[in-house]
């Protein structure tokens, strides 16, 4: 069972998670917002739940359905709404957008648009903690699709051989866009494949935050014992098309509501509820205080500057060097 | 002649190959029941089936090593990437196999490959999608390149290059997809690769771009001819092999040459040109070949940025009153 | 049990390869060959075997260590060292040397000096097979390390989901160059990672013809059958270094003698004189043809011509374009 | 002053950086026991042990990648790739990733990342490993890439590179790490990025090369003196920065340049150097720059053929001739 007070912490991460996107959605809808924005309604317990069993000194990498993870591992709303709009107040002062972003001083080694790239980078925090012996982790979230990538292979295996502190995290939606799960993937479970590495793997489902606790919190456990990596893949689903403006082309709507009843906001709530450790006012008050966040994260976006032009090759080298023309 | 866009253009050239020589097949992400995410092969799973139009994981390096050994098997892989920055994922099967295989073998393997896809600014789609990558695949020997900037070349170069016995880059541009243009209807529409296409003459400069940037430069050179500067503009159509003659040729007219792509500046392919050009018509240049490039930083998301890094037409303008003194 | 006459042609190719090797070795330390050159000796059950099932419209790709399997698919000992000694003779008139052999009119589409670049390769090969739906397969030969690539990872899971006619054969030798197998792999055998594929994983002591023959007649009737791939991993060992002239840092010599005792072509010639297959006589006979060959064929080759520089433009191109300054 | 071999002022500066800084640690195959294929971290295991002198599975991807995770978590990680050939199997996570995360990430990362890794030709390896690659690595943006051509620049770029907070391709060659010169003792000593090294003055003519080209030149200006031709030779030591203006310099007093490098010529960074030195040098050129470099063929392994590929001190002498018009 998650503690009550992070319960509370959790279910309050998912309701910023979700006032965030359907925000980011308005605004795309309202042309105040454009890019390839991926969207993780639906998915949001996943992150919410593993990013509760961190801290500041954790290292995260995500893909780029990364919008959750950058709120779940501590980050403000405004930073990252104006990164979304590509302000000079957004994380990476409007260089990167939605799937770019990033967020050091939280453990946050930033969101990945290369499927399959943040893995390794994701290891290479954990060798980092090993070799500092801070008895930190690190914890890479991606795809179903991702697990197909020679990059995901070679991580585990890396992470296998060393004994790393990393917990592999794939949140299964069915979905690389529009090609179902079994079209591209040999197996059924990505959680069996873990077993190519000699690690544990479990298949959770991902919009049950208890289950995705109790799994994360195994392979956290594990981890810091320095018995090494664990595989956990979380099956869910994501509400929306993979982008603003996917057409589904191949997605069952009937399918889709099906997954909505199985809402891992509801689900935390009315446990909550029934355990007598939340009242429907309280509730309505979070998730009215997670909107107004929203809103405000969207009202200072608006209202931050764009990037000076002028500024654009600041950033390249951290020891500047002779201009190249 | 019809009236077709980029993508329609790439998408009917694909089918009428595909019914004419079975050995033609299509595989890539989300080519199939979704047409591919740009469109160009939309419809063709109907038409076809899902052997010859086959989604793939997201394994780019194994999906391309498999479009190699099919290649080298007698088949005619069309290989579709969804972004042409995801050939870096893939660069080992491409550089080291695909463009090696023919001439490491002592010439005893063909390679009947096409690797596709599209690539560039317009969309903001930040740093890891929006890159123009076709220089890197022109400094290794074995692959041929090509880069249609327009309807009829996008449909004359994918013909030729379906049918060519070697394995080709084939670099579309994302925001080129929904222009549109005439295309020729005779099946057998071929543009042959290292012939360059003069879009239109001019006696005071010359100017060398492809992509998006045929389109500005013409502008440019609407603006600049009621100023008394004529503009040869001219595209090169593939990069390996390079029509540097027709180049050359125009340069020794008019004495000036600006050149100008998406591809960051520094090691692109401008940089070739102008040094064979500066080589070749060297008694002949009034002032010294400028090239035009993206600047050496990450393409930003911000589109102000992203306008920031990459020549504008005013860059265009600049360079070219630059070259003539003016 | 391999049927007799086939015993015959298997023992016959591990000889040939054998003196083929032992001959390259000699013409190396003779400083008339030179290059990369990683010799197969101990391990030639593998290629000998296997390629005794394949007809020449079979597809394989190998590794660096490739010569057995470029004799074991129908190649001539000629143009094979004719190719090691970079004459215009070889295989690929002198621009691949020992790493790159191809030999297309025998099915062989070449080995790879990219640990894992091969495998790939191999199912497009399969992928041909089934678009031509010829029942043909293709077979991809790669070493232990190369099991940690990202290329193996994503052709298996390939060749699954596509249930393509292709078998992966693994080459387990204990090492890659220097490194143990247990100090880059996470698992103790490769095989176990065909479950993460949903494809049959056997391990086999690849010193032994009858365990490699029976292991891969079944993986092939099933490739055959249309129900997919199998992976097929074959522990042995090498006798010699990773290339001549490897200081064998990391071996153990007396592991290497064990070996020794183990070695493939005296396995299958005690079975055969035991069966009443095979003399003495016959055996010797046998040895001394093979040992004949390589030495004609390292005569053929010392006295071919060296290519001509003038061609070296020659084959970069099928279609010839317009010269690049 | 030690006289050290190449591989051996490497492998000193590994030693000493690692002495000095905890956070210093190197990853690649056989670097542990073996101490590297070509010694470059021999005896370090001894020294250092396993954590920190570490044996890597042959996953280049996942490596390289683990090297820009454990660069943005504060480590120094030196990673060994075996041969240069080998970056296109990492090229993602080179060029995607370590590139671009800082500029991307709006400069809120770091990554003190070094790849290193011997190119080249000589040992006729054929041609997945005897490729020159640097090139490529200059035309993104993001990486720094030093070239050193002897064992002081070897030691001195290394530790720069080290202590440099920025991601550096640092390319070795296999035909060098046998040479022997003078290297400071001082474990201090660094050579700065982007400062070339002028080896020789001569006021007839300028060469800018590296790598085996050094050697080759000046052995070409020795014979080329006696003829009354004197040959400027520039290395240019680091590709990213690049110092132009050393060269310009240069030019502006012998009118004449000549690059040559092993990379391929065709969008090799001799393309760059000479389009960048027509451009600032343009009055002051009295003969076209011309370039040396690998004919567009794979690397062959016949040594004969590989001569006949990369450029021989014949084409240098024949390429300074022309351009002195003798
Ligand atoms: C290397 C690479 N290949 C392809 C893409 C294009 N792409 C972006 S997201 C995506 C689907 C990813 O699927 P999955 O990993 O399951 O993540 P999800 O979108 O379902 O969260 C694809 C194919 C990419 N960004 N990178
Ligand atoms: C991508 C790549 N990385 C590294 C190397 C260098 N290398 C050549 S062979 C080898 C070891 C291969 O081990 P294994 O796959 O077990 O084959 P074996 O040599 O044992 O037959 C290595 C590391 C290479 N050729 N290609
Ligand atoms: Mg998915
Ligand atoms: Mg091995």
């Amino acid at each position: 069972m998650i503690p009550e007070k992070q319960q509370r912490h959790i279910l309050e991460t998912m309701l910023r998670i979700r006032a965030f996107e359907h925000k980011a959605l308005q605004l795309f809808e309202q042309n105040k917002l454009r890019g390839s924005c991926h969207l993780c309604v639906g998915q949001e317990a996943i992150a919410a739940v593993i990013c509760e069993l961190l801290d500041d000194e954790d290292y995260i990498t995500c893909s780029h359905r990364g919008h959750g993870y950058c709120i779940a591992k501590g980050g403000e709303l405004k930073p990252a709404m104006a990164e979304l709009m590509g302000k000079e107040t957004g994380y990476c002062k409007g260089r990167g957008g939605s799937m770019h972003i990033v967020n050091m001083a939280k453990g946050h080694l930033g969101a990945n648009a290369i499927v399959g790239g943040g893995i390794p980078i994701a290891v290479g925090g954990a060798l980092a903690c090993k070799l500092k012996n801070n008895g930190h982790v690190a914890v890479a979230f991606f795809g179903d699709g991702a697990s197909n990538q020679g990059t995901f292979h070679e991580s585990l295996n890396l992470a296998g051989v060393w004994k790393l502190p990393v917990v592999f995290v794939c949140e299964n939606n069915g979905f690389g866009i529009s090609v179902p799960f079994c079209q591209s993937t040999s197996v059924k479970d990505v959680s069996v494949r873990a077993s190519g590495y000699d690690m544990p793997g479990v298949t959770v489902d991902g919009n049950d935050p208890e289950a995705v606790y109790a799994a994360a919190a195994q392979a956290l456990e594990r981890a810091k014992a320095g018995l090494g990596p664990t595989l956990i893949e979380c099956k869910t689903y994501r509400w929306y098309g993979h982008w603003i403006g996917d057409p589904e082309i191949t997605r069952d709507k009937a399918v889709t509501k099906e997954w909505k009843e199985k809402c891992p906001i509801n689900r935390l709530k009315m446990q909550m509820i029934k355990t007598g450790n939340l009242s429907d006012k309280e509730f309505s008050e979070m998730e009215k205080a997670a909107k107004q966040e929203a809103d405000d994260a969207a009202e200072f976006s608006l209202n931050s500057p764009e990037p000076d032009p002028a500024t654009v090759m600041d950033d390249v080298f951290a020891d500047r060097v002779p201009a190249i023309i | 002649m019809s009236v077709k866009k980029y993508s329609e253009a790439i998408r009917d050239v694909i089918a009428e190959e595909m019914r004419r020589d079975a050995s033609v097949f299509v595989m890539g992400e989300d080519v199939a029941d979704q047409g591919g995410i740009f469109g160009c092969t939309k419809g063709l799973l109907e038409q076809f089936g899902p052997e010859r139009i086959r989604n793939t994981p997201i394994s780019e390096a194994g999906f391309v090593g498999a479009g190699v050994g099919a290649a080298s098997c007698g088949m005619r892989p069309i290989v579709e990437l969804m972004y042409m920055d995801f050939t870096y994922v893939a660069m080992d099967q491409i550089l080291n196999q695909a463009a090696k295989i023919r001439n490491m073998f002592g010439g005893k393997v063909s390679l009947p490959l096409v690797i596709r896809g599209q690539q560039g600014v317009g969309r903001g789609n930040a740093g890891q999608h929006s890159q123009s990558v076709e220089s890197i695949f022109m400094h290794i020997p074995g692959l041929k390149v090509a880069m249609p900037s327009s309807p009829a070349d996008a449909a004359g170069l994918l013909r030729s290059a379906i049918r060519m016995n070697d394995p080709v880059m084939f670099f579309e541009h994302k925001a080129l997809y929904a222009t549109a243009g005439e295309v020729p209807d005779d099946p057998e529409f071929m543009i042959p690769f290292g012939k360059a296409h003069v879009l239109v003459e001019g006696r005071d400069v010359t100017v060398v771009c492809n992509h998006l940037y045929v389109q500005k430069a013409l502008n440019v050179r609407a603006k600049l001819e009621k100023e008394g500067i004529h503009m040869e503009v001219i595209d090169p159509r593939t990069l390996v092999p390079l029509d540097v003659t027709t180049v050359v040729e125009s340069v020794k007219k008019t004495g000036r040459l600006v050149v100008v792509h998406e591809a960051h500046k520094i090691g692109g392919w401008g940089a070739e040109l102008a040094s064979q050009v500066q080589e070749l018509a060297f008694r002949y240049l009034d002032a010294p070949v400028l090239r035009l490039g993206a600047k050496q930083c990450t393409l930003p998301f911000n589109l102000g940025l992203e306008n920031a890094v990459v020549p504008q037409e005013a860059d265009i303008e600049a360079a070219v009153k630059q070259v003539c003194y003016r």
